[in-house]
């Protein structure tokens, strides 16, 4: 796929495919750059030509370990069952009919959107207020009766999305758990093992706490802690039976 | 311009230039006195000012005083470069100024991208966009249009002056992508697309 | 003034109405063509105005378009340009709209800030605000709600077409991060946890 990527791609350096995926706004975007291209009127354009080129254009940014927005990818998988649809042989199957509607709807769809791009562009090469036109610099003001204060819709919903934005901040902030650190853990472990040679289990050198959050923390970390002291020397391990509670002592000897 | 002008002549110029915008009939009408022609008047100084420096213009139904527009590289200063707006931006106020009143959901249909977030508050901020109403389907969206400052901002005496508008509506380009698509499957016998024979796998 | 104005005069026209104050000729000069005769040319404008609805004047050295002395009445001059809404005017609004009806106490409540008496007041004296009714509970406080100027102003229809929080959202106009933030850093003064120490091994 990529040599006949190539052979439609004329050589000249302005013309080949920018592997920039940032440069286009999301596959239809993609598509619609592909199919100028082609340099032929869009109603003329080419569907399948289309799809190859564009299977083509992700198959290069995947070689190149571009990251790829996932709906890049299911355009993909759409032109790829397209492109299969599109080449099947003529008859009147389902899957040919299909494909022609595939074709159609992309084909709409594309110009749809190139419609509206150029129709955007002619929107800016007007006469516009502030660029090409200018109103009064310094108008005096007409006093209109009642309407001495000026709040627009955009002013209004603007303020109310403060508040509400506001509301929401505090039912989605985070509250604050209690959490026994490994840090802690490890502090806690070095300061009561102290000497001892004696076998104790680990949960009697650890914190006691009524709260079952924090035992969780106190169990995860006090485990962690303890592996991370025996693998410096400093403590032994041991687990009489699978299930049995763990016990610790003193590396002393 | 020896000659004296008549005295309601003079006052729709001085509304107008004294204004902080555009003023609509309504708003002119509640200057002058009762009964005063006001339309009649307003095409009269329109036509007064049309060869001058600063032109009277219709921007939906209201009025204004701006400078010509053959007048622009005199006027614009050296330091104000000319705000530029995203492609997003431009796309998605042409989709609502040609299709209004638009969802979000028939914006981004057209566009093939979700729209991000600040696209829509930017346009509204310019004052060029506003919610107009909601569809009444299930989830009732809110609709978009644009605004009497859209107008004036784009030299647009109506929306019927948007650039190119017949001709898109004539193409069939601004109705729903589904009666498009039965408009076009009607069609299917008359060869309007190249599905690829040039390359198909039956050469 | 049917005939056709030459491009200098014009010039001097929109450079003046354009301008956001008085303009000096050295400024004017600026933007004309060189060797143009600005004080020349500005004589043969004042002029061409001096019996019209704007008058060119000049105050000191400088030069500026103004309304025709003699048509104050009909402008009712405002004393200054319209005044934004306050904040607090702006949000209780917002909130009585998205409410209604609601108590004084409930405005308090969402906006987390008391409500100066002069603030219903003012919504109420432009029209937008109503008291409507009372909440039966204890103290019978006054609710208030939105009247139809409101929603003509605002080019509503109904309230329903006020865009709901995800519309808002979406539309990019609700960010709670900041908030989220601010509020993270006031909650950092607090004592993370309590432990250990006083409650040794020992026990």
């Amino acid at each position: 796929m990529n040599d006949l990527f190539r052979e439609t791609r004329p050589a000249a350096e302005e013309e080949r495919l920018d592997l920039d995926i940032e440069g286009w706004e999301g596959p239809l975007d993609l598509l619609l750059d592909l199919a100028r291209r082609q340099k032929v009127d869009l109603t003329r354009i080419s569907i399948l030509e289309l799809t190859e080129q564009y299977l083509a254009f992700i198959a290069d940014a995947r070689r190149l370990r571009l990251e790829l927005a996932a709906d890049y990818l299911v355009m993909a998988a759409w032109l790829a069952y397209l492109k299969s649809a599109l080449l099947l042989p003529k008859s009147d199957t389902d899957e040919e009919a299909e494909g022609a509607d595939m074709a159609l709807r992309l084909h709409l769809r594309l110009q749809r959107l190139e419609a509206m791009r150029t129709a955007g562009a002619a929107l800016l090469e007007r006469d516009r207020v502030g660029e090409q036109v200018f109103v009064r610099g310094a108008p005096e003001g007409l006093q209109q009766g009642s309407r001495r204060y000026d709040c627009s819709l955009y002013d209004l919903m603007r303020a109310y999305g403060y508040l509400a934005g506001r509301g929401r901040a505090v039912s989605y902030s985070i509250r604050r758990r209690p959490v026994f650190s490994l840090e802690e853990a490890i502090r806690w472990l070095e300061r009561t093992i102290g000497g001892a040679v004696d076998w104790d289990r680990l949960s009697a050198h650890l914190p006691r706490t009524g709260d079952p959050v924090f035992r969780r923390s106190v169990t995860a970390s006090g485990f962690v802690a303890a592996l991370e002291l025996a693998r410096q020397g400093r403590l032994v391990l041991r687990q009489r039976a699978y299930d049995a509670p763990l016990e610790i002592r003193a590396a002393g000897e | 311009m020896k000659d004296v002008p008549r005295q309601d002549v003079r006052m729709v110029e001085a509304l107008l230039f004294a204004a902080d915008g555009p003023l609509t009939l309504d708003a002119i009408a509640a200057h002058l006195p009762e009964q005063a022609p006001v339309r009649a008047l307003l095409e009269e100084v329109e036509t007064m000012y049309a060869a001058r420096g600063i032109n009277l213009v219709r921007r939906g139904n209201r009025w204004h005083f701006q400078t010509a527009p053959d007048l622009f590289h005199i006027l614009r200063r050296a330091d104000a470069a000319p705000r530029k707006l995203s492609r997003a931006a431009i796309e998605t106020l042409a989709v609502i100024a040609y299709h209004e009143p638009v969802t979000r959901a028939q914006v981004e249909e057209i566009r093939g991208v979700s729209l991000s977030k600040g696209t829509l508050d930017l346009l509204m901020e310019m004052g060029w966009v506003r919610p107009a109403g909601r569809r009444e389907v299930p989830g009732r969206p809110l609709l978009f249009a644009t605004t009497p400052g859209f107008l004036a901002h784009f030299n647009l005496r109506s929306r019927r002056d948007l650039p190119g508008l017949d001709e898109l509506r004539a193409a069939g380009l601004l109705d729903p992508l589904a009666d498009a698509l039965e408009a076009a499957r009607e069609e299917q016998e008359e060869p309007v697309l190249n599905f690829g024979e040039a390359s198909g796998p039956g050469d």
